[in-house]
């Protein structure tokens, strides 16, 4: 006999307590708006409105897991949709940066990436497009970072030629320290921050 | 008409054809830029992975306080990206009192403050509904003359508000490009994601979807695209060799900037001002072809 | 025409819908003085525009003919038609009305020979059918309109075309010079019954509604399906005139929904599996899916939803359809959006898709508003403190035909109370 | 009176260039004998109406016959007083505009339908309305205190009428004094109940007796007149009362059933009923061990849309769950709720209350519920949440609740039998059979009327005693009594607020109408009734058993004893009654039988077959007056006869009609069934049951059952009928022609 799931609502408040927008969960009704309007809704492996019932549900270790919540390109879609007015993106980032925080590299890449975005925002306090693949291709390791590099150089190069990349070196915004400060405090104020 | 401009990095580099041909086509129309200055990234894009969502909203606080302390002018933040992170920040923030009050917290931190008395545009908006379409048809010398142009609104820059067009159904790139003598196609995923900001990481799948908007446009008869996103144009321009070679497709469209059409409708320069040059697939043939030269 | 002598113990009754004609016809039939006020050229507002009820899938006309008959023999209702109301001032037991009445260019000694249409060539879109065909300037609405009298569009009143319709009335019944008029009315209390518009479609634009033909909505469907709509009763394609063989309803259109209509409008689940019983009877091979939330049948009404479940052409899918694009060649329509109960992606086509858009009220639109209170979606609020005014059916809560009775019952009452009081 | 007939032709609209005038007048003044007639080219007109007025002063005309247009229409211009009787002739739609112009077919059609209006008028008497000898009540009883009974009360003494309130509990309130709070318009927050205020309100009202612990023990009579019995602690009260609201409310679907759902297993399993009681008494526990609760589960539609127990949904039980959900929230908030649901159905505004109950944080699960068991001491629940494709579980539960749908306080929770007469088909060992639903018999004890059909109101199925009317939602099938609430479908307190108003609204428009001698719904106005010439009566009880509204009692030797305020004007007795002794002042078996007899039958040789087409004037006249404005053409062989109801044919006229050389006979009735649109209930039905007696006739006399049909015409069919006609008349010629001709 197929295993009976037992609810467990601790994983809820989990959500509600540490996940940007992560109560906003509460009012979906389940229409399923959200994952139709998504652009790559067949790439993921729970439609949204799932993702909420089973952090209802209490499953933790899936929601966590899931590829659904790394797959958001942000296009604000199922947001305007949603009959119900959650934020779905934001609670997809949400999910996203929690997991990361947790150590859950379900898309790898992405995960660096966004790291390493954010990591330059912090340094700089802007983005320097030439830079930021080579951080990103690397933090993969060095082998994957070359193989990588050379998969993009043509494209690189064309951009290069075509004046759309800069080879200035990195510059840092003069106010760097205080945005600094500012995001130290919103880092420890905001949700989402607390680590496994 | 004066606004603050915040351009955000990507138009320093990759979308560097943009800012370039936004200045003197605005100009043209006495629109009138003041930098924020020392303006940080809006975070966009998967920043989220990295930082929580309060730290998000203090970076665009920061550049709203930056504008606020110089003057009452709306920020025209001309890609999207920096657009709906910026307006979403600013909308919520003047919502939400107490959220508000947490940003202060943090901006204080830097010496800065926000009261919430900012408004953010974009582009399009103000080329819309400050300006105009009359004002800019008068300013049209050299009329497109009916070329075919898609003009792929993407899916941020109306969004998440619709606070000067459709979310669904926008119609303002369209009367703009009307505006400059082109004939805007309609093509149903004129507001489908090309992937923006995980295209790097997740460009699988994200080549289907540019794919499926160029497909479109041409079905529907574009011969160029236009766009008001440098996420859009980089995705749609740098990435068509890499359809074409896992999809067995042939497309070879230019992609250009709203403000670039703007240039050569307004008789500017299509090198120094249109930046036409920065265009890795060249426009130049087609719009030359449709000016008559 | 507008001689009508009322005093402070006369009931004024706003809109001669379903509710409306109740409301004027319980109080009447009490004994009581009624001036009932319709801005259309005929009586019984939406209900005539429904080719069946739920869940009896009887004729509405049924309905309408014994009222319309209670109202013949009824000495002590006066009806208007094109009238409206842009005045009230007063309060309970002493209110003074304004109503505007607009030019019919058709007078009462019309016999409905139906002459001034014969000779009419200008067409106009069928108000009746929402526009989904077209019918002459010079027009009876419709074969039950009661009064069954003719109407002359504005258009032509002052055109050569009028004229030729003038000269064709035997009976002397086209009056080109009617003018707009007002007259006043003293009352003492009012019933506003004037009932409801449909949510605008277009407005959830991401079913494309007025840009895709074979898009339509449920209202709609309803002419398409009566004998006296815009294809005889026949249901078909507006695109191409072809059988449907394949079609969805989308419910909760725009309800239900934060970004529109917030509230449920109540019947839409019903109306959509009536419309599949239309088109199962006609097209016995034609398939149906009805794509829902929740699905909404109240009480008793729930043997109907038991009933159609029973259809094996039916089909009943969880899901709030999130896209459709036309096919351009075939019109054909794709839908997308994801099965809730199987978590799968949907993305199929129909060659027919009917929205099923909710209720919006209509408030009291009047400077200066009298003194009534609303709820956040501008249906009447119940105050007991604010008495006088009462609305009754669709302006209180979106529901049926019968709760619309039920409650325009309750506010003739409530009227007859504001009299008593005085 | 004396009548003074005239007869008015209009040749405007089309008729007179189907028609050949004269000769009509020609008929109408010498074969007819009509000492008066004229036409006009436009007798709606304001010159053709002074016409016919100028002779109403001047030559002292009192019997009016028009022919022109449609009864349907200009009424109002055609009236010219109610000492005046006015008969209109149809040439316009079921003449000029439907058969073609000038044909001799044509011109006979005409003259059948004037020799058929001419009989009729001259058989109309003006009617006098019933006045009876007793002076009328404008009183309402009320049976029934709860929310829906106080309001009707409340209502009807603020309209200026006197209400008597009857319940059967020690004290007012019913459901709504147990509840703790409401959820209602606007539907944000929970709302008190105010049921106290509204008690008070109703007990110091000097409009209102109150008759509390006290049971109707007898209604007599009929409205305007009914005399009732109360016992009130062994004392009695009789009333008289004009009409009556039956608000008796509801119960809760009895959970005992409901064993696979743990009741009557676990303690803490209760009902949502039992929730309610428990919260409006201070505070929420579980039964077992009067312990804190924390986790609730509330299992929706518990046995609810369910065919083995109520089928129906009691529309009401969503919003209740969640209400109860916020009260365990609200004790504790801490706690967590699930609510387990086939659909959530918080319709209109009541939206609002759903958000407000996902906001607080209560889990819905959309999935029926499997199992529900017991394991250290707290209750589990397995079921299949159909939204992830699972099979879950929600263990720790302090309490779970079940939410029972609510069954009209009418409905027996057994069939009643009752003693059928001897050789009744069915019947068991002591001949007794089962009560039909829609019986007098089958309703628990409410209103103990003394009707010959039985002591309670007739209902329908679940036995809720509704109307099947969408149009008409308060008739119940008994005159005068009005059904209000819950009792007569499930509803919340904001709709039982509004419905109990418009009950109160109908009662009270019935007394009105009752006391100046005029019927109500659906002949709403009319004067007439029916009159029984008693020493013809053979006790045969047609007439009191068949009447759809119980109108007629009998005495001890089954003579029929009328109750004209009960009386629907339907004339279903009249078609009832094998000897004809039941008639209206203007409508009787001897006239539509010599309107029939009117119609000139040609010899057989002229192959011009005669159809006499009786028509239900609600739904089907109008239906053939359509297909004349529509221009729709049909065989012009028919003559349309329109009746109050189908429910009135008399075989009679089958009879002399076949025997007078008619060649068929068409019946257009209404649908009956299930969802029958008959507006006296059973007419239709009725109808056709007596045609099916029909053969006997038609084989005494040798005929083809084929010449007489009956088709159900609705209202919109009106595009059906040139068909229907066209293919009985193929019949007819198939048939060929009555051999009864010329006899």
């Amino acid at each position: 006999m197929e295993k009976n799931v037992n609810y467990d609502p601790s994983f809820a408040q989990e959500v509600f307590e540490n996940v940007d927008a992560g109560e906003e969960i509460k009012m979906c009704m389940n229409c399923g708006v959200c994952a139709g309007s998504c652009p790559l809704r067949f790439n993921m492996d729970y439609p949204p409105r799932q993702i909420f019932q089973m952090i209802r549900l209490g499953k933790r270790e899936e929601v966590l897991n899931a590829k659904s919540i790394m797959l958001c390109t942000s296009c604000y879609t199922c947001k305007v949709r949603c009959p119900r007015s959650i934020p779905v993106i934001d609670v997809m980032h949400g999910l996203a940066h929690y997991a990361i925080k947790q150590g859950i590299l379900t898309r790898r890449d992405t995960a660096n990436f966004g790291r390493e975005f954010w990591n330059q925002v912090y340094r700089l306090g802007r983005i320097d497009e030439k830079d930021l693949p080579r951080r990103v291709f690397f933090a993969a390791g060095f082998i994957e970072g070359i193989k990588s590099t050379l998969k993009y150089l043509d494209m690189g190069l064309k951009l290069l030629l075509h004046r759309r990349m800069k080879l200035l070196p990195e510059r840092k915004i003069k106010g760097i320290q205080s945005l600094r400060k500012m995001l130290d405090k919103a880092e420890k104020m905001g949700k989402g921050g607390a680590a496994a | 008409m004066k606004y603050f401009l915040y351009w955000g990095c990507s138009l320093e580099g990759t979308g560097a054809n943009f800012l370039v041909s936004l200045k003197p086509a605005c100009e043209a129309l006495a629109m009138e830029f003041e930098e924020i200055e020392d303006w940080n990234c809006c975070g966009a894009s998967v920043s989220y992975a990295g930082a929580n969502d309060l730290s998000i909203k203090v970076l665009n606080a920061r550049n709203l306080a930056l504008a606020e302390a110089k003057g009452s002018y709306d920020i025209v933040a001309p890609c999207s990206s920096c657009y709906i992170q910026m307006i979403k920040v600013n909308h919520e923030i003047q919502e939400d009192p107490e959220l508000l009050k947490q940003v202060n917290e943090c901006l204080a931190e830097g010496g800065l403050s926000y009261k919430g008395g900012i408004k953010v545009r974009h582009i399009q908006d103000v080329l819309y509904n400050d300006v105009g379409v009359d004002k800019i048809k008068e300013k049209v010398i050299k009329p497109l003359n009916g070329l075919k142009v898609a003009g792929y609104v993407g899916c941020q820059s109306v969004r998440p508000y619709g606070e000067y067009d459709s979310v669904d159904k926008p119609v303002v790139q369209d009367r703009l490009l009307e505006a400059l003598g082109a004939e805007a196609v309609p093509f149903p995923k004129k507001i489908r994601c090309c992937g923006s900001g995980i295209f790097l990481p997740e460009i699988d799948y994200c080549l289907e979807l540019v794919k499926d908007i160029l497909e479109d446009a041409i079905n529907h008869g574009a011969e160029l695209v236009s766009t008001v996103c440098p996420m859009c144009a980089m995705n749609l321009e740098m990435y068509q060799g890499r359809v074409n070679e896992k999809y067995g497709t042939d497309f070879d469209i230019p992609i250009v900037y709203l403000t670039q059409l703007m240039a050569v409708a307004f008789g500017l320069d299509m090198k120094k001002d249109a930046a036409l040059n920065y265009n890795i697939i060249p426009p130049e043939g087609i719009l030359q072809a449709a000016l008559g030269h | 025409m507008a001689e009508v002598e009322t005093t402070n113990q006369s009931i004024l009754v706003v809109g001669g819908g379903m509710s409306g004609i109740t409301a004027a016809l319980e109080a009447a039939e009490a004994g009581h003085n009624v001036v009932l006020v319709e801005k259309n050229p005929y009586l019984g507002g939406r209900v005539t525009q429904l080719y069946q009820y739920f869940p009896k899938l009887c004729p509405p006309n049924c309905g309408l003919e014994i009222n319309f008959r209670r109202m013949k023999l009824n000495p002590k209702i006066r009806f208007f038609t094109m009238a409206e109301v842009t005045g009230i001032s007063g309060q309970e037991g002493d209110y003074d009305v304004t109503v505007k009445l607009a030019p019919r260019y058709v007078n009462e000694k019309c016999t409905c020979c139906g002459k001034c249409a014969e000779v009419c060539e200008s067409e106009i879109d069928n108000p009746f059918n929402f526009g989904m065909d077209k019918i002459k300037a010079a027009y009876l609405p419709h074969e039950f309109a009661f009064p069954m009298r003719y109407v002359l569009d504005p258009t032509i009143s002052g055109t050569e075309e009028g004229k030729k319709c003038k000269e064709a009335c035997e009976y002397d019944a086209v009056d080109l010079e009617m003018k707009e008029t007002t007259f006043d009315l003293k009352v003492g209390a009012i019933v506003w019954a004037a009932g409801w518009d449909p949510y605008d479609a277009s407005r959830v634009e991401y079913y494309g509604f007025g840009e895709y033909k074979n898009v339509i909505t449920n209202v709609m469907m309803e002419r398409l399906a009566s004998p006296n709509g815009p294809t005889g009763g026949k249901i078909l394609r507006p695109s191409d005139g072809k059988e449907p063989k394949n079609v969805a309803f989308i419910q909760c259109a725009g309800s239900r929904d934060e970004n529109h209509l917030p509230y449920c409008s109540g019947i839409c689940c019903l109306a959509s599996m009536k419309h599949s019983t239309y088109l199962r009877e006609q097209y016995p091979d034609c398939d149906v899916t009805i794509f829902f939330i929740d699905i909404r049948a109240l009480d008793r009404l729930e043997d109907f939803y038991t009933k159609v479940q029973g259809d094996e052409k039916l089909s009943f899918i969880k899901s709030k359809i999130a896209n459709i694009s036309e096919d351009e060649e075939t019109g054909d329509l794709l839908l997308e959006g994801e099965n809730t109960n199987t978590g799968e992606q949907i993305r199929t086509s129909f060659d027919l898709v009917v929205l099923a858009t909710g209720m919006v009220p209509n408030k009291i639109e009047i400077e200066p508003s009298p003194d009534v209170s609303y709820d956040e979606y501008g249906f009447f609020a119940y105050d007991p403190e604010k008495t006088g005014i009462y609305g009754a059916g669709c302006v209180r809560r979106p529901t049926d035909v019968a709760s619309c009775v039920q409650d325009a019952t309750g506010a003739a009452l409530k009227a007859i109370q504001s009299i008593a009081r005085r | 009176m004396d009548k003074k007939t005239a007869v008015y032709i209009c040749t405007g609209c089309g008729i007179g260039d189907a028609l050949d005038i004269d000769p009509i007048k020609e008929l109408a003044t010498d074969d007819l004998s009509v000492p008066l007639c004229k036409d006009h080219p436009f007798l709606c007109g304001e010159e053709g109406v002074d016409l016919i007025k100028k002779d109403i002063e001047e030559e002292g005309v009192n019997t009016i016959i028009i022919c022109g247009c449609s009864q349907r229409v200009n009424y109002d211009v055609f009236d010219f007083g109610p000492d005046k009787i006015v008969e209109r002739v149809n040439f316009r739609e079921q003449v000029a505009w439907s058969q073609a112009p000038k044909e001799e077919d044509t011109q006979m059609l005409a003259e059948d339908n004037l020799r058929m209006g001419c009989s009729k008028a001259n058989d109309t008497e003006l009617p006098e309305p019933y006045k009876a000898e007793e002076e009328y009540s404008k009183d309402i009883l009320v049976v029934g205190g709860g929310l829906a009974g106080m309001t009707a009360a409340l209502e009807t003494a603020k309209a200026g009428y006197q209400a008597i309130l009857v319940e059967k509990e020690d004290r007012l309130g019913g459901f709504l004094g147990k509840m703790k709070q409401r959820v209602t318009m606007p539907y944000k927050e929970l709302t008190d109940t105010n049921a106290e205020d509204l008690i008070k309100s109703v007990t110091e009202n000097p409009k209102i007796e109150v008759h509390i612990s006290s049971t109707v023990e007898k209604i007599a009579g009929g409205p305007g007149l009914f005399s009732v019995d109360i016992k009130s602690n062994g004392n009695a009260v009789s009333e008289r009362v004009g009409a009556v609201v039956q608000a008796t409310g509801w119960v809760p679907y009895d959970a005992n059933k409901l064993g696979h759902l743990g009741y009557g297993k676990f303690k803490d399993v209760v009902t949502n009923v039992e929730m309610e009681e428990m919260a409006a008494g201070g505070k929420i526990a579980r039964p077992s061990d009067g312990s804190d609760v924390k986790n609730v589960l509330f299992i929706q539609c518990a046995g609810s849309r369910d065919p083995d127990h109520l089928p129906y949904c009691s529309s009401v039980c969503c919003l209740v769950s969640m209400k109860q959900a916020t009260y365990v929230k609200e004790q504790n908030p801490e706690s967590v709720n699930y609510i387990l649901y086939k659909d959530v159905r918080t319709v209109g505004q009541s939206e609002d209350f759903y958000r407000k109950a996902q906001n607080d944080g209560n889990i819905f699960i959309r999935g029926a519920a499997t199992n529900v068991g017991e394991a250290g001491g707290r209750l589990f629940v397995e079921a299949d949440d159909e939204l992830l494709g699972e099979k879950v579980k929600i263990e720790d539960l302090d309490m779970v609740v079940l939410a029972v749908g609510m069954v009209p306080a009418t409905r027996p929770d057994e069939i009643p039998r009752i003693q059928a007469p001897p050789d009744t088909e069915g019947a068991d060992e002591e001949g007794k059979i089962e009560v039909a639903a829609d019986s007098g018999f089958f309703a628990n004890t409410a209103l103990n009327l003394e009707y010959r059909q039985g002591p309670e109101l007739p209902t329908l199925k679940y036995g809720f005693p509704d109307s099947h009317f969408i149009c008409f939602p308060y008739e119940t099938r008994r005159t005068g009594i009005y059904t209000a609430g819950c009792v007569r479908r499930p509803m919340e307190t904001a709709k039982v607020i509004d419905d109990a108003t418009g009950a109160a609204m109908k009662a009270i428009q019935c007394t009105e109408a009752t006391a100046i001698g005029m019927a109500v719904h659906p002949r709403a106005g009319d004067l007439s009734f029916p009159e029984f010439n008693m020493q013809r009566c053979t006790q045969c009880k047609r007439c009191t058993e068949e009447c759809p509204f119980g109108a007629i009692n009998e005495d001890k030797d089954g003579n029929p004893l009328p109750n004209p305020t009960r009386c629907r004007r339907c004339g279903v007795c009249m078609g009832a009654c094998p000897e004809r002794i039941i008639s209206f002042k203007n409508y009787s078996v001897g006239m539509i039988g010599r309107m029939i007899k009117a119609i000139n039958v040609p010899e057989e040789d002229e192959e011009k077959p005669r159809v006499i087409v009786l028509v239900c004037e609600n739904d089907a006249y109008p239906a053939v007056d359509m297909a004349g404005i529509k221009r729709l053409k049909w065989s012009p062989y028919v003559r349309f006869i329109p009746m109050r109801c189908l429910g009135g044919l008399n075989l009679v006229w089958i009879a002399d009609a076949l025997s007078g050389g008619i060649d068929g006979i068409l019946l257009f009735g209404c649908r009956h069934g299930d969802d029958y649109q008959c507006h006296f209930v059973k007419g239709s039905e009725l109808a056709e049951i007596r045609l099916s007696k029909v053969s006997e006739t038609l084989d005494r006399l040798a005929l083809e059952s084929s010449r007489v049909q009956f088709v159900e015409i609705g209202i919109t069919d009106y595009d059906k009928i040139p068909k229907i006609i066209d293919e009985f008349m193929e019949t007819i010629e198939e048939v060929g022609p009555n051999p009864y001709k010329g006899w």
